[in-house]
């Protein structure tokens, strides 16, 4: 049955969880987590809990779908069966193959892939927990992988949605806002750059809406992107993107 | 695993070139201009056994849609709500870079995307399609078929369902009074409802050039893609960037005011083509 | 709910839909459809539509089911999701694939394979709406599109089934008289040459009524095949078969 | 997607040339004449825990089909029938060409062909079959197992099929109350209720000659094959041309009159085996 | 329903089918059953049915899952649709998945693999008819199979599950005192060599029982390996193991 | 078809021979003796919003297991009992050698021991975990997600299995009078109840030598594995030999012994681990 819809943005303007619209949730990085992978990180935002992990550059099997000219990106993004309400078969849902598609197109705007002719970078995407925003928490930490892992980047990438509830516009909406908001509009940048990597919007806006909406996202990314690096910093020096 | 694709076909270098250095003049191989789209014909009821239809041509694209009505139960969080169900295939007659076997990533994408286009704005009147609220409802199949891959797959699957589903007729349903559901598919019973019209304007990125409707030819050239999808009275249904490539925040305004403007257009077509039926 | 079987054979002798036993359904044909293949066709025969389209001669991967000495056939029939009366999934049925095998055995026969070593010819089939004698159709359009294609062959294919209802033998059967008549029998053969490459029965029949069933179809083959040459001289000049 | 077989076994090209040869003057590699069948023996109940068995040995091709009695929903057309499921396999213990995995096209098209033949002409009285009419009836599983791939699969898997089918027995059925089925395999209740018999015989042609009971080496030179279902009253109850060859309307006719000849001693010795028993 | 459980042990000591708690059930083998396979055995324990054949040492596609320096070994177990009370799907199951893991490795063991570099010995057992028992029935014919194909073994395998009913230890069980007891204890072992190539326990058992246990399948698989040299010797001369 | 594994690493020859005599002295490369375990940590509700989840290290193998109790049908056999499921997934982020796709045979295996260990000696205590006896009843979830492999995945994955339902939280559950069974997995009422403790002890024989928890480099040296299911009270829950070598009898009681004894050193672990909370 339909739960009935809850009061998302409150009498005193924020949010179900006491934040104001354009505040993110608690976040935590921490990177080089796992010993196998070249590269690794796990990343929370608020409840939910992303590990990725990088592989490679390494040989590619078979060879027939390498690049002569340079590597292949093999991306996954996959949601364990414990991390959902109800839980989730681990096979690979239509929704999950999307994913892995628009994650995979958004961290290879940024990686260096003509620097490793017919090999793969493969990334892995492990959603733990999943509290909304689950596809821009693993894209925070696959890039937090992939440079964990030295391989060279243009800039990083970091993700954050954006959504519209009880007709507001607010950052770093969780399950509950994503559920019965209006509109899901998760974004992701190399913010340095200023680039847009991923752009998804589920959900109607007005044009106006639209742009305020990217503005929020920008301001929400800039924000991760520096605990990203300092991240980073934690377990190296800082990361030196391309054009800064 | 989504993988970077290998068995993209491979455009010659001065063919790529030529494509580039007209585009930085403001116009296409094929003589269009950027914001320009190829000749687009519509045939409704292409398959009259279904309950709607619609084959799309635009330019040597061809899309064709079927719309099947079904009797069946609704999601738990929705009892009182028909159910829409939007797949794709990219069958290996189309291209020959398709291959036979269940939908692949681009597909399922294609799919979702259209899904959430017609969804999120509740283009189809769902809560009208309730037969037993709460156990019987209808599913509203709607079936993209590309027959010929010409790029601009998106647009052209938008619109054939758009325009399968203005068309789609209601078969006539009874319920006895043991709460059987009998359907005689050979009657129509008015048409499905709609509350809103949605296209889909895909904006292809040229190095600092945005264009639409970009021929297959011309996909093999762009940095990146903006779909945007476009409601009749000027709202932004859906978007979804695809490609490796990347925007700057001013190109995506860019993109997206050159779709809401270009959609218009197509919206006007799909006017021209209810009305002439 | 099974529906009570409608008369099949009117008083006057003639069938549902008013046609004589002998007679075929209105035929219509299109060659050179689709911009992609190599060839390509439409073809209806009454309410049944089938397009067809041919790929190659072209190269086979992996190579090790490839042959030495001549081109390998691959052919898929396959049912559009809205094609029949409640919606089909898509994914091949038992039937889509017992049908491929005798289509592909169908135009093997006709298609001088010798001439390409190493190489595959690819026949998609994909049935639009179906009413009856999806694969005879679907044969018919097949040859078209290997014609189309410019692929040597020996003779075109021609198909149509022959069926039995309410006791007569009738012609081109569509779907009402499969679903309650007495017997299918799909035929196809390479007209001139007068070989049968594609010969089926679900149902049952008397040896007499089996040779009556096979010289009607025989009949209604040789009037398709000359309708198939008559869509290719729009298209080309006149096919020549082999031994005519 | 159906390919032609490269799998496929060399026969050295003299052994061919003689098969060619000798079936030029009526003969056969292993001596038998063109209308006579390897030796066929059956053996009945092999596997004692299915409701219905047969082991069939035609030469050295080994079939075992074994028949299971379950409780299950009626098709929605046929609601007072029982239903008929025939499946086969053909596992890699029997032939080095056999892979591991789902059927393949062959073993679809053999099952298929089997379910047609036994179908049609109503060899099982499924309308004897409903225990709940509407809601629970018989299902008749026939599962073909191939256990040594020697030639002619099709008529020894359909010969196995009918012997398995005339031993079969029917479990005990009780319905409660409440309407519970309640089904005891400890104890049978009579045989499965037969209204015919049906064998198949598969016809190849060799050049201008046609020959019945192929061996796997004569599989890999005939042009085509000609399967003919035959019922004990000497009707047609099917028929599937298999090959990439094709036959002369003339051949054709040969090969059926053929068939029902030879189908007459297939069905002789079903006739002796049910009198053995 | 769960059936009520019966009594596995009479009054008088005996099992339910009259065996004493260390009697084998009536055991049949035969070998060289199959004409296609390099090597093939029939062998029946009690009611319990299974066939395995032998193809190899042959050819591995593709080539690269073979080993440089030895044969691999490929084996499936797998279970007839009829052999079950319940018709089974003859779709591999997780449990036929797991079965044929073990068996593989219970067989490894005696092959001496070092003989073939890069190719396949490939062993295919089916279930006909299951009555408790198939995995070590499989074993028994397996090995039979392999001996049959002349493939060198360190020595025989054979097999054979001691089971807990009714708090007794009893040799050989079947489906009933599988379905009903308390343990169930598959153990293949090289007789000859003293070595336990498979052992599993289903159950639970006391460390002194577990001893108990172990002696019990000793002893019956001993019973076993005489039968199968038996079975040997009929169709050839006596197998001789590596170091008896 | 289980195949020998051929995509396994390749350690250094002179690795090999190190790890070999160092074991022949009772050490490990690691500087463990041969009955030592590597460091174990295990970190309890690491998935809160999972009905139960633990965290384990054991070295720097990482296992997570969580588990979801959902409403579902009881087995026909067992009507007034709840439903007990295992399952693992090797996800390729844990190891190279791992491949994305459904689990393996040996995912596979892992999932069925550990399922039979839990399952025969009654861990839980299903009977009580029936809502509507026969109809609806509790489904205990056990999802075994390995996320780095350096060895020893069995155990580990056994004690994080054991140590999340030890955490695990009942959910809320109403039934109304209509039977609609409502379930409120915000609310806890109580712990799964549990009857025994098992942990699972693997251990590896190398020459003529045993030892436990080896590390991912020893598993590619060892001629054979025994695991051995420990319960609280010292019985053995279940065993598996694994590993294409073979175990004398007497090397299979020392086996059993060595696994009895350190299966008490683990289970003090999972003392102090539920102690601590």
């Amino acid at each position: 049955m339909k739960k009935e819809k809850p009061k998302l943005i409150r009498e005193d303007g924020l949010r179900h969880d006491g934040r104001r619209p354009d505040e993110l949730r608690p976040i935590r990085m921490e990177v080089g987590v796992l010993s196998n992978a070249n590269g690794s990180a796990l990343v929370e935002y608020g409840k939910t809990k992303v590990i990725a992990a990088v592989y490679g550059p390494r040989e590619l099997h078979p060879r027939h779908i390498s690049l002569p000219d340079r590597a292949v990106i093999r991306c996954r993004y996959h949601m364990a069966p414990f991390s959902t309400e109800e839980r989730k078969n681990p096979a690979p849902s239509r929704r999950e193959i999307e994913l892995s598609k628009v994650i995979r197109e958004a961290l290879e705007a940024a990686v260096f892939t003509e620097l490793y002719p017919r090999a793969t970078i493969d990334v892995f995407i492990e959603v733990l927990q999943a509290d909304g925003g689950t596809r821009t928490t693993g894209i925070t930490a696959a890039a937090l992988a992939l440079a964990d892992a030295g391989i060279p980047l243009r800039d990083l990438v970091a993700g954050v949605a954006v959504g519209k509830v009880d007709g507001v516009l607010v950052l770093d909406i969780d399950q509950l806002e994503d559920e019965y908001g209006e509109a899901d509009m998760p974004v992701a940048m190399m913010p340095s750059l200023g680039k847009i990597t991923l752009l998804q919007l589920n959900g109607v806006l007005t044009p106006e809406e639209f742009r305020e909406a990217l503005k929020l996202a920008e301001k929400g990314i800039k924000e991760i992107y520096r605990m990203q690096r300092e991240a980073l910093k934690k377990k190296y020096v800082e990361i030196k993107p391309e054009e800064t | 695993m989504s993988t970077t694709p290998s068995n993209i076909p491979i455009l010659p270098k001065l063919k790529k070139e030529s494509i580039r250095t007209l585009v930085a003049k403001g116009i296409r191989i094929d003589g269009r201009k950027l914001n320009e789209y190829r000749k687009i014909v519509i045939e409704p009821n292409y398959i009259p056994k279904a309950e709607g239809s619609a084959l799309v041509r635009m330019g040597d694209t061809v899309v064709l849609v079927g719309v099947k009505m079904e009797v069946g139960q609704p999601f738990p969080d929705t009892p009182n709500e028909g159910v829409l169900m939007v797949n794709a295939e990219f069958v290996p007659l189309a291209s020959p870079t398709f291959e036979p076997g269940p939908p692949d990533e681009n597909a399922i994408e294609l799919a979702r995307v259209i899904d959430r286009s017609l969804r999120e704005i509740r283009v189809i009147d769902l809560e009208k399609l309730a037969i037993i609220p709460g156990e019987k409802v209808w599913m509203v199949w709607v079936d993209i078929y590309v027959l010929n891959h010409a790029g601009n797959l998106l647009d052209a699957s938008s619109l054939a369902a758009m325009a399968a589903l203005m068309v789609t007729k209601m078969p006539k349903v009874e319920v006895s009074e043991q709460g059987e559901v009998k359907v005689d598919k050979s009657v129509h019973v008015g048409s499905l409802p709609l509350n809103h019209r949605v296209v889909t304007v895909t904006v292809g990125k040229l190095d600092e050039y945005l264009l639409v409707d970009p021929t297959d030819e011309e996909e093999l050239v762009l940095d990146a893609k903006l779909a945007v999808s476009v409601s009749e009275d000027g709202r932004i249904a859906g978007m979804q960037k695809m490609g490796p490539g990347d925007f700057t925040v001013d190109e995506v305004y860019k993109a997206v005011n050159l779709a809401l403007e270009t959609g218009k257009e197509l919206h006007s077509i799909l006017e021209e083509y209810v009305a002439k039926r």
